[in-house]
């Protein structure tokens, strides 16, 4: 048993409580808050697998995970806030257009 | 441990996915469906597929979720109640799950050493032999661009034609007035004003962060394309990144100012130019003599011949893909129209 | 030496593990959507961070150990803005915190901007 | 000026994940580099207020006080996770942002968030609504000392 299956571990289980919350809810920013958790969590797994099986190269996997739990967390707000992903999220720039 | 991982994984892959199916809500479902997503990915990694775990990451748990969004936009968020509970589909699908419960007990132990995989003559040679005669240490990009180069010709014209079909459906004149452009630009809700203060009109945060991100993002999709040869990546991943990028870029600022940076025909143009980049290697060593993307006979050095076909093929299926996705999104976001919606 | 630096990376991951478990525990146990964010935070900053160094400590002083720095400034520069872009879009819906807390005593903090 | 940094930086950045250094991958990287400075000048992204970069060594400094701030703070939340009745006492309080620029406020407002047991809610001109978890961890925001570093490190922008 190393620590990295010791961390693996603990992660999975960390991963099991948050998809427990998006199943539970109740409303869907719980449900978006579990899967962003979930991608963190991702990530961390992710680095460790990689440290375990001694094959480091999947960080740059890591990187494109944060990468894209961004992008659709940026996407959530702006379907939220708009109810589309079309105009700006941003006034600041249309000033000059 | 290995073993308990995997159950441990499947397990919950199973929670999520009986979860999604459960909910009524359809973005309740497109949430649950990217966690599935994350999941699965986690198992491709467990299994030591990474290429596949690349590709998972980058359009099952983040373009998928953008692109399902979109489309929530454009029809709604609630899912019409199902008409009556029917027999028949539920005993034809418990009937094919059992079946293929049954097929699996046949199949072998995962890693074990007498697997077909293990003992087929291809899989020999592509271990000993595809490291002299293509010389790139990623095996899984020697096979998939060079070995089995038509299978990938064949997925960048599936990508191509997807988009040209989503093109076809999406870009239709579509009824809009003139202004509508304008005025969603303010959609905000009237729940928020209860609150005594209202959400700021403009996110700041997002607006200055992504600025900082977006050439970071675009270099790493650069960095993915060009070390598909020796880590995992390649042309496919690399151009979901890069669209990643862009549409980013869109979310922040405005669809309408993407365009103005990469008009729809320019992202036509790419969509073509990268099958045409493809085919063109292909071609290209047929004039010199060879088959039909029979990279060798590209340079007077076969190993020097393979790298620069891999090179280009790699850079027209990135370019391809990236164009594939904008114009998708485009297609997506551009038809939506802001209106309010009740998403508890 | 390698001991010193193992011993580390166990502290470290340790630490990390610890945290990630109080992190799924917190969003399971807290009761609204405002302070469950709050135990989002954890994983993504403290344990992030720290087995994040505790795998560096393995690895030394290689581009690998770059990689790693990559993705904690990565997380740190998107972490509180998806947290902050998840929050407003809550709060513009009109989703109310509850200020009273966790069952407890009604006795309220000082608040500017309390609205109930 | 600030292109030719973004260049330089980039190229750092390539070196530093690429770890090939043979010269095909570095020409690439060099064109890669290129490209990407030229869509960030159309796009427009490299104005004064998203340019980080000059800020020097200022920033680092700020990040290591962050992080021991971020490290006492997730020791609190934990608290509250296991004894919420004893501890979690939610608030909803709006502080100011002395800043001027953009840069500072965002800097503030994500700071703000990054440390466990406050969230930024809302970022408006500069009013900045945060989410406190306990009292403790709303009045470490309200007594300034985070806005004071912040408006300290861009003083000398």
């Amino acid at each position: 048993m190393t620590i990295f299956s010791i961390t693996a571990f603990a992660i999975l289980v960390s991963v099991a409580m948050a998809l427990a919350r998006a199943i539970l809810g109740p409303t869907a920013y719980d449900r978006i808050l579990s899967a962003n958790a979930i991608g963190t969590k991702t990530v961390l797994l992710i680095a460790v697998v990689g440290f375990m099986n001694g094959r480091p190269d999947f960080l740059d996997l890591a990187l494109v995970y944060s990468l894209m739990n961004f992008i659709g967390t940026i996407a959530v707000l702006k379907y939220f806030k708009f109810g589309t992903l079309r105009g700006g999220l941003s006034d600041t720039r249309d000033k000059d257009l | 441990m290995e073993e308990f991982t995997d159950i441990f994984l499947m397990l919950l892959l199973v929670a999520g996915s009986l979860a999604v199916l459960y909910v009524r809500n359809l973005f309740v479902a497109t949430m649950l469906l990217s966690a599935v997503s994350f999941l699965m990915a986690l198992l491709f990694v467990t299994l030591d597929a990474v290429d596949v775990a690349f590709t998972e990451a980058a359009v099952g748990a983040g373009i998928s979720t953008v692109l399902y969004l979109g489309t929530l936009a454009l029809v709604g968020s609630s899912e019409r109640p199902a008409a009556k509970l029917s027999v028949i589909p539920l005993l034809l699908a418990l009937s094919v799950g059992g079946a293929l419960i049954y097929a699996t007990f046949d199949m072998p132990v995962i890693g074990a050493a007498d697997t077909p995989v293990q003992l087929s003559n291809l899989t020999k040679r592509f271990v000993e032999i595809s490291p002299i005669e293509i010389g790139i240490p990623n095996m899984v990009t020697s096979v998939l661009a060079s070995y089995r180069g038509f299978d990938t010709f064949g997925e960048t014209t599936v990508v191509f034609t997807a988009a040209i079909g989503v093109l076809l459906i999406l870009s239709q004149k579509h009824v809009r007035r003139p202004e509508e452009d304008e005025v969603e630009q303010s959609g905000l809700k009237p729940a928020a004003k209860d609150h005594g203060q209202v959400g700021s009109p403009h996110d700041l945060i997002p607006h200055v962060v992504s600025k900082v991100l977006i050439p970071f993002i675009l270099l790493f999709a650069f960095y993915v394309q060009f070390h598909g040869d020796f880590g995992p990546g390649g042309g496919f991943q690399a151009g979901v990144i890069m669209a990643a990028g862009f549409i980013l870029y869109s979310l922040i600022f405005g669809l309408h100012i993407t365009k103005k940076l990469l008009p729809l025909r320019v992202v036509e143009l790419f969509l073509a130019f990268g099958v045409l980049l493809y085919g063109g290697v292909g071609v290209a060593s047929m004039i010199k003599g060879g088959n039909f993307l029979d990279y060798n006979v590209l340079s007077a050095d076969p190993v020097a011949g393979q790298h620069l076909g891999i090179l280009l093929v790699e850079l027209g299926v990135g370019i391809t893909v990236t164009a594939a996705m904008l114009a998708i999104f485009y297609g997506f976001a551009g038809r939506a129209q802001g209106r309010g919606k009740d998403v508890n | 030496m390698d001991l010193i630096l193992d011993i580390g990376t166990w502290i470290s991951l340790l630490i990390g593990s610890f945290f990630l478990l109080v992190t799924g525990f917190g969003l399971l146990r807290f009761p609204d959507l405002y302070t469950r964010i709050h135990a989002g935070g954890m994983a993504d900053t403290l344990a992030t961070a720290i087995i994040c160094f505790g795998l560096a400590l393995q690895s030394g002083f290689t581009l690998i150990s770059v990689k790693l720095l990559f993705v904690v400034i990565f997380v740190f520069l998107t972490s509180p803005t998806a947290t902050y872009a998840l929050a407003q879009a809550a709060f513009v819906a009109g989703l109310k915190p509850r200020l009273d807390g966790f069952e407890g005593p009604s006795e309220k903090p000082a608040t500017n901007n309390d609205d109930d | 000026m600030r292109t030719l940094s973004l260049f330089f930086i980039l190229l750092a950045v390539w070196l530093l994940l690429s770890g090939i250094y043979t010269p095909l991958i570095i020409g690439f990287g060099v064109l890669s580099c290129l490209i990407v400075v030229l869509i960030a000048r159309r796009m427009d992204v490299l104005d004064k207020e998203s340019f980080v970069f000059n800020l020097g060594p200022k920033l680092l400094t700020y990040w290591v006080w962050l992080f021991i701030e971020i490290v006492k703070a997730n020791y609190d939340v934990a608290k509250c996770v296991f004894f919420p009745r004893k501890y979690l006492r939610p608030s909803l309080f709006s502080v100011k942002a002395t800043q001027k620029d953009d840069l500072g406020k965002v800097i503030y407002a994500n700071s703000i968030t990054l440390t466990p047991g406050t969230v930024t809610v809302d970022l408006h001109e500069d009013t900045i609504l945060v989410h406190g978890l306990t009292t403790g961890a709303a009045e470490g925001v309200k007594s300034g000392d985070m806005d004071r570093r912040v408006s300290d490190i861009m003083g000398k922008a």
